[in-house]
Parts: structure tokens; C-alpha cells; sequence
């Protein structure tokens, strides 16, 4: 999965309308999911969108294990030397804030010092199965202004907000992509769907592509209420 | 919360509040720990886990395990505790950051394990996974009327019979064992545990929710502290087996309890994109009760 | 008034019923054949009320423009029997004017393979586990599930399972799970996924529907339970 | 069927002027709206379907629908689904995204 450590990077996100789900322990409150820390967790869509968009680089990396054994003695040096001056940089700011040796604090870092366009593009659709429609209608979505974030507890792919969702209520339950032409749509589903959307305020859309035209073609269903 | 953007300033400076809050407390609460209370943990790649030269800390009653005076972590154990700024990430000798730990995972599944392990274990619980024996093995294995007329009815469809009582169980993969949180919690000598859980991950193509037939092996495979039994923790100290005490030294009511609430259970923790939530899944028994 | 009016779980107790076909649609239409069917097992619906077949008692009440296509009053209302319930009436219990072997024709063409017939054997062999230990079933559309299980009645109690039908080698999208779960449990009732395996081969079970031998056929099928219920670790600690 | 939606809706929702309207749309069926008016929730329109043991109602059919079977303006049609069970549930279908009432 997609994770973010770069406090800087999520902001930028965030200003972009990519929200992601906070997943770390909080250290200082360590007892609770509510709120959470770094790393973030993107959805495959916020980078396909991301990438096709230009505004992140892509790399894709290796075992982990294998760059870790990887590290030759002088490189590790040269990398222990590094947290070594940042570590001692912070301890001489503690210790003149201060004025304790033993008090001084050794913090762990977020970001990782040891870590065509089209063909990385593949390589992320290849990461779907006929589910590929489903980044269109988050892109159509996201051209609107919608900021996206997984919708599995709402019965959904996504659920969408009409902007900052620390802000804003949610409007949308976004099912996955259906065969424009040829897939009929589960009415059952629709109509648990909409029930549920009544309840929690949120419609009920589903949306295709067109073969032809490549349109995204959406549809919203609410429960007429009798 | 608003409803939609209305395009106003107080509505933008309460929408700056909020996010300025979010990552204040972020970029305030740093990982780590003092020199005092300093303890490292080397990871060691060829076996996926970490080691503790000089433990110390509570975290030792429920995780870890000490060879023959160094404690070894699991991974998962290894990045939480890392995490939550118990100890420090080493690799020998270079101070790891956690987005090298999270580069450690040696594939999606388990991360995604992790990452329940974590929500879990910050709630308090014990986790240990599932293929995972602690040095003491506990198991618990060592017409005249209406109702003629029903009867007549219902013996067309066959239906599966479950396990309803200790019995029948004797006579009868998934990831975690799970505790509740308590204080007396031996690692070498756990007992049997409270739930087991199955992380499943709902945007993975390669994963599907279980069939019947998965669900039903997935039950039998179960040994837990069956929840269900009423004839049955002292009751569970004999009635489970290493039996373990051995070593150490109305009715309609009662219908729709076993209605709703079913027999062996396990739970699913679904993994979605980052958001987590969990599912009971329960074996029921309607073919054996009557309600005309 | 309940009790004696209720008091026969089955329209058998201790002249059939007459059915019409109109997606197929069953329906009854004598006055006094669908209030027979209500009063002894609650079968059907009526068309234009929510359960019970009153239509025609409000409108007569109510008229003490369009209404006056409607003039006394015209009997616009039916009972409509779902597939599975006139199955069940002819097949289990002999109360519909129809043999079961002209109810599957209408159902299904004679042609039918196994794959066309499938679902709604599924369907009723679920119907019927459940109507035979007891329960009164009917339709769970409305919770966007296949039925509801009351205990003796709509009148007695509020409906507490929502029980939705799948095959035992069927794995859903977890969607698909979820927005059900929802929508039963917003309704503080308990979801039931009742899975079906067949335990014979499809040509011998379609070979058993041509020979209109729905015991053997129906008596081929197993059904297993599994209660599927949103879990709060926080309240499990 | 259709009258049937007709009368549920005049005689059990208490809608009034419902009509079928003439125009028909083949779809793999044939399709055929109703126009009403609610009691209390303009002029609607309503698609009924029949929902059983697969439905044909694909997206591409229910852009169909509007095309060619509503006024330019229409937002919205209402899906009457006609169950098997005695039961007709209603639906209204948005064309594209909307917000949800507030």
C-alpha cells in the first residue's frame, strides 16, 4: 500500500484534496485509534491520480531486507554519521532550551534516509481485473471537486465530500465501476444502498464509462421516501 | 461540520483551525524516548525479527521472547513498539526511521496484518499470531395438531448441524489469537485466548471474503474459549487441556439467545485502504429449533 | 381478537384457493380466499396496502376526480403470493387449485437448464426451512434482503432475523455484505446469511425438476447458518 | 404491470393525473413512462420495472431513458420497482451527481 511519512508531503496532499487515512500510533496518545499519526495510507487511485497528473514522482522499489543487508560498511557509516549529527544538532538545542544528559530526548525519524510515464501508468493500473473503470469515476469525481476517502464502511468504494472532511459532511457513497453497456445494475443493492444513504444522509451513485465516447456517465439514487 | 463550502472567510479560518490543530499535534508528538529510558532493538533480516541486547520495560509481559537473557521481537511487535516510542529502531550501527521499518514489511498481507495487530493492541489487547505456539500448549481438545403437521414439514431440507455444547465440540488460516486485556497474562503460558481474528483485505483482487465451505473449515479450526458453552475462567482452567489445572498444579428466552447470538465465532477485520472494521461472523443453528 | 383470529399457523389445520398469473406474477382474488390466506400463516401481500390485504375496507371507509374510476367499489386489489409461498401452498401443502408440476411450467419454460431454475430452487429450499420450523417468512425487499422471520406473525412481533440466500461456494464482494449488514442492523435486527449446497450434480437435478420429483429434489439441497454482526473491539475488552 | 403502478400510485400513494404516456423505447423490452403528480416529497415521470430469480437496467439504458423518453429539463425519473412479493418500492434516479438533501 501507498504510504506517506513526510509531514510536509501530506499538507501538500491535503491542499490537493487527497486526504488519505492516518495510521500510526500518536505517541503521545497511545491508547486510541482516533487519532492517529504517520504514516498516511493513500488509495491506489490518489496515486494513479497523483502520477497522471504530474505531481509526484513515482518510484518504484527490492526486498527490504535484501537493501538493508544491501548496505555496504562505508555507506552505513556515512548514514550513521548523518543521524548521528542531526541527533547531536537536536541534543545541543535541548540541553541550551534546558538550561539533563539523561532527559535529553532521541527522536525517530519519519522519512527514510536509507531509501517512461507512461510504462509506470501500466504498472499501476496492472495493481487492479474490468475494475480499471473505477479510477475514471474517481478522476470525474475529483474534477468536481470531491475529496475521496475509502467508502467499504458505508457500503461503498468511496464516500465523498464536498471538500475538507475535517470540515465537511460527507455527500456521496460511490460504488465501484459497472459495464456502461452491459452490466445490469444490482437492484437489490440499490435499493439496501439507498435505504442506508436516507439514514445517513449520503446518496447512492454508481457510474460507467462509455466504451465509445469515454464518458463517465453517473447516476445518484435516493429512496423517494414512500 | 458544514454542509458544502459556502465560500465565506470564518468558514475558511474554522477550516484552518482544524487543519492547523491536526498537524500541529503531529509534527508535535515525536517517536522516541530519552537517553534514561533508552532501549534499542536491532533488526535482523534473516529472521524477520529484532532483537533486545538489554530489555527492560513492561511491554515484556505480553510480547517478545527471551533465548537462554536477549529477547527477540516479532516484526509486527518490533515496528509497534517502535512506534509508540518505546524503544529505538536499530540496525547494526544506524537509527532506523519509520518509513525504513514500514519498508521491512515483506509483503502487503502482512502489513495490512500490522496494521490490525496495531489498532488492536493499542486498545489494550494481546495478540499473538495464530501459527504461533507458546512454550505451554493449551487446547481445549485433548394430524390432530400444528406441530404434527410441522414435523411432517420439516424434515425435507436437510440443514447442517452445528457443535451446541461441549460435547458435541469434542466430537467435532486464520492470523491472530487474541486476549483480552489482563494484568496476570503469561506469555509462556498464555491459556486459551478470547477471539481469534482473520485480516482480510476488501480492495485486494487476490482476496475474497470467505465461501461457506472456507467459513466451515475456518470454524472447525478454531480453539478458543468458546463462548458459547454454558456449561463452562476457573471453569476453563479444567476444561481445557495442556487438563490444564491438572498441570498447574426461560426456555424461550434462552431460544433467541442462541438464535442471535450463534455458537463458534471468529472475527474478520477488514482492511480498507487504511480504515479498519470487524465483522462477527457466527455459526447459527435455526434447523434445530422450533418456534411454531 | 388476535388470538382466535390467528389461532391456525397454517392454512391446513388440525375448496383450494384459486390463483390467477399475471415476471411473473401470482395473485388471489376472492375477498374471502385472501383473507384465509392472511389469517392462517400470513401469506401474501396485498398490492395496494403494506401487508395485510385492506385496501378495499380504507377506500370504502375513506369515500364514505380519479376516484370515481374506482365506483360500489370496484375490487382493484389482490393478494399476491411471491414464487416460493404459492410453491410452498401447492407443493407442501395442498391449498392452491394448481399442482405444483403447472406452477413450475409457468415459471420456468420447459426448456430450462439447471442454471434458469437454480436461484429460485435455492430460494425456496430456504423458504421452506425456515416456514417448516416455524417461522413465518416473508419478503425482505425493503431491507434489500431475500426475507424476514417472524415469530408466528407481522400482528405478534416485530420481524428479528434478516436472512439473505447465497451458495456455499459463493464469495460476494464485501460491499455487498456490508451495505446489508447496515441496513439490517440499523433496524436492530439480526443478519443471517443462510448458505445452500447442492448435493447432487445439476443434470440430476434438473432431471428431478422435468419429472416435477421436487421431494427428492428439494430433499437434495442442505442449507447452513452464519450470523454476520459488526464487532466493536471496545466493547469487547 | 404498468397499470398496476398506475393504481398503486393513484388508489394506494394517492398520487393524481397518472397517465402512461405513449412513447415507447425498445431496449433489448419495451420501455414505457408514467407521468403523475405527488400528493404532498411538479409533474413526475416514472419508469417501472419489473425486478424478479437478471433485470435489463443497465446505465446505458437508463441514459436512454432520459434522452429519449423525458422532457430536456428532467432531473429526475422515478423508478417504480415492481417486486414479485406484492410490493412496488420507489426510486429516484439523478442523472449524474448530486447533493444530498441538507
Amino acid at each position: 500500500p501507498p504510504l506517506v511519512f513526510d509531514i510536509d508531503h501530506i499538507k501538500l496532499l491535503r491542499k490537493w484534496g487527497i486526504c488519505g487515512v492516518l495510521s500510526g500510533t500518536l505517541p503521545t496518545a497511545a491508547q486510541q485509534n482516533v487519532f492517529l499519526s504517520v504514516p498516511l495510507r493513500l488509495m491506489l487511485e490518489d496515486v494513479l491520480w497523483l502520477h497522471l497528473n504530474n505531481l509526484a514522482d513515482v518510484k518504484l522499489i527490492q526486498e527490504g531486507d535484501e537493501i538493508m543487508e544491501g548496505i555496504t560498511l562505508e555507506r552505513g557509516a556515512k548514514l550513521s554519521k548523518i543521524v548521528n549529527d542531526r541527533l547531536n544538532k537536536s541534543f545541543e538545542y535541548q540541553r541550551k532550551f534546558k538550561k539533563i544528559e539523561s532527559s535529553l530526548f532521541i527522536d525517530i525519524a519519519n522519512t527514510s534516509m536509507i531509501l517512461s510515464r507512461d510504462d509506470i501508468s501500466d504498472l499501476l493500473f496492472k495493481q487492479y481485473q474490468g475494475k480499471m473503470q473505477t479510477y475514471f469515476l474517481y478522476k470525474a469525481l475529483r474534477d468536481q471537486g470531491y475529496v475521496l476517502s475509502p467508502g467499504g464502511r458505508f457500503g461503498g468504494k468511496f464516500i465523498a465530500y464536498p471538500g475538507d472532511p475535517l470540515r465537511f459532511h460527507s455527500h456521496l457513497t460511490i460504488q465501484d465501476a459497472i459495464d456502461y453497456h452491459n452490466e445490469p445494475i444490482d437492484l437489490i443493492s440499490m435499493i439496501s444502498g439507498a435505504r442506508l444513504g436516507t439514514t445517513v444522509k449520503k446518496l447512492w451513485v454508481i457510474g460507467g464509462v462509455a466504451e465509445e465516447t469515454k464518458e463517465t456517465h453517473f447516476f445518484s439514487i435516493e429512496w423517494a421516501g414512500f | 461540520k458544514d454542509y458544502e463550502p459556502d465560500g465565506t472567510n470564518l468558514q475558511d479560518l474554522l477550516l484552518y483551525n482544524a487543519s492547523k490543530a491536526m498537524f500541529d499535534t503531529i509534527s508535535d508528538s515525536i517517536r522516541g524516548t530519552t537517553v534514561k529510558s533508552e532501549v534499542r532493538g536491532y533488526y535482523v533480516p534473516h529472521k524477520h525479527q529484532a532483537v533486545l541486547l538489554k530489555p527492560k520495560g513492561s511491554f515484556m509481559q505480553t510480547m517478545g521472547r527471551a533465548d537462554s537473557g536477549e529477547l527477540w521481537l516479532d516484526f509486527h511487535e518490533f515496528v509497534y513498539l517502535a512506534e509508540r516510542g518505546t524503544i529505538l529502531p536499530y540496525y547494526r550501527e544506524i537509527l532506523l526511521s519509520m518509513e525504513d521499518l514500514y519498508s521491512l514489511f515483506s509483503s502487503q498481507q502482512e502489513m495490512d496484518q500490522y496494521f490490525v495487530f496495531a489498532h488492536l493492541k493499542r486498545l489494550g489487547f494481546i495478540l499473538k499470531p495464530s501459527n504461533q505456539e507458546a512454550a505451554v500448549k493449551t487446547s481445549f481438545f485433548p394430524y390432530t395438531t400444528s406441530p404434527q403437521l410441522y414435523q411432517g414439514l420439516n424434515r425435507l431440507v436437510r440443514s447442517v448441524a452445528v457443535p451446541k455444547n461441549k460435547k458435541e465440540l469434542l466430537d467435532a488460516p486464520l492470523t491472530f489469537k487474541v486476549w483480552k486485556p489482563h494484568s496476570n497474562f503469561k506469555k509462556r503460558d498464555p491459556g486459551l485466548p478470547d477471539f481469534q481474528v482473520f485480516v482480510y483485505n476488501k480492495n485486494d483482487d487476490l482476496q475474497h471474503f470467505p465461501t461457506y465451505k472456507e467459513l466451515r473449515s475456518m470454524f472447525s479450526s478454531l480453539d478458543y474459549k468458546f463462548e458459547f458453552l454454558s456449561e463452562i475462567d476457573d471453569d476453563w482452567e479444567t476444561n481445557s487441556y495442556v487438563p490444564r489445572k491438572e498441570y498447574i498444579h426461560p426456555p424461550h428466552i434462552q431460544q433467541n439467545r442462541r438464535l442471535k447470538t450463534g455458537y463458534r465465532s471468529f472475527i474478520i477485520a477488514i482492511m480498507d485502504n487504511g480504515l479498519i472494521s470487524f465483522v462477527k461472523m457466527s455459526e447459527a443453528d435455526f434447523g434445530s429449533e422450533s418456534v411454531w | 381478537v388476535n388470538q382466535k383470529r390467528y389461532k391456525y399457523p397454517l392454512p391446513i389445520h388440525p375448496d383450494k384457493v384459486h390463483v390467477d398469473f399475471i415476471t411473473l406474477h401470482i395473485t388471489v382474488q376472492d375477498d374471502k380466499q385472501m383473507l384465509y390466506l392472511w389469517n392462517n400463516g400470513f401469506f401474501g401481500t396485498g398490492q395496494f396496502s403494506r401487508s395485510e390485504p385492506t385496501w378495499k375496507a380504507r377506500t370504502e371507509a375513506r369515500l364514505g376526480d380519479e376516484d370515481n374510476n374506482l365506483l360500489d367499489l370496484l375490487p382493484l386489489e389482490s393478494l399476491e403470493l411471491m414464487p416460493v409461498e404459492a410453491m410452498f401452498l401447492t407443493f407442501a401443502l395442498p391449498v392452491l387449485d394448481i399442482s405444483p408440476a403447472c406452477l413450475a411450467g409457468k415459471l420456468f419454460q420447459f426448456d430450462a437448464k439447471y442454471k434458469d431454475i437454480h436461484s429460485f430452487v435455492r430460494s425456496y429450499v430456504i423458504y421452506h426451512h425456515y416456514r417448516s420450523h416455524g417461522w413465518c417468512v416473508r419478503s425482505g425487499i425493503k431491507f434489500g434482503c431475500d426475507y424476514l422471520l417472524y415469530k408466528r406473525g407481522p400482528p405478534f412481533q416485530h420481524a428479528e432475523f434478516c436472512v439473505m440466500g447465497l451458495d456455499h461456494d459463493v464469495s460476494k464482494d464485501y460491499t455487498w455484505y456490508s451495505s446489508i449488514a447496515r441496513v439490517v442492523g440499523g433496524a436492530k435486527k439480526t443478519f443471517v446469511l443462510c448458505y445452500v449446497e447442492r448435493l447432487i450434480s445439476e443434470q440430476e437435478a434438473i432431471a428431478l425438476w422435468k419429472s416435477n420429483n421436487f421431494t427428492k429434489l428439494f430433499n437434495s439441497f442442505q442449507v447452513g447458518e452464519v450470523l454476520y454482526k459488526r464487532w466493536v473491539p471496545g466493547r469487547n475488552r | 404491470i404498468i397499470s398496476l403502478v398506475k393504481n398503486n400510485l393513484l388508489y394506494f400513494q394517492m398520487w393524481t393525473e397518472v397517465e402512461i404516456l405513449q412513447d415507447d423505447l425498445s431496449w433489448k423490452n419495451s420501455l414505457r413512462l408514467l407521468r403523475g403528480r405527488p400528493p404532498h416529497l411538479p409533474l413526475e415521470f416514472i419508469l417501472p420495472i419489473n425486478m424478479s430469480y437478471e433485470n435489463f437496467l443497465t446505465l446505458e439504458c437508463l441514459s436512454q431513458t432520459f434522452t429519449h423518453l423525458c422532457s430536456p429539463s428532467t432531473e429526475r425519473i422515478l423508478l417504480a420497482i415492481i417486486n414479485d412479493d406484492g410490493t412496488i418500492v420507489y426510486y429516484f434516479v439523478y442523472k449524474g451527481v448530486r447533493k444530498p438533501k441538507r
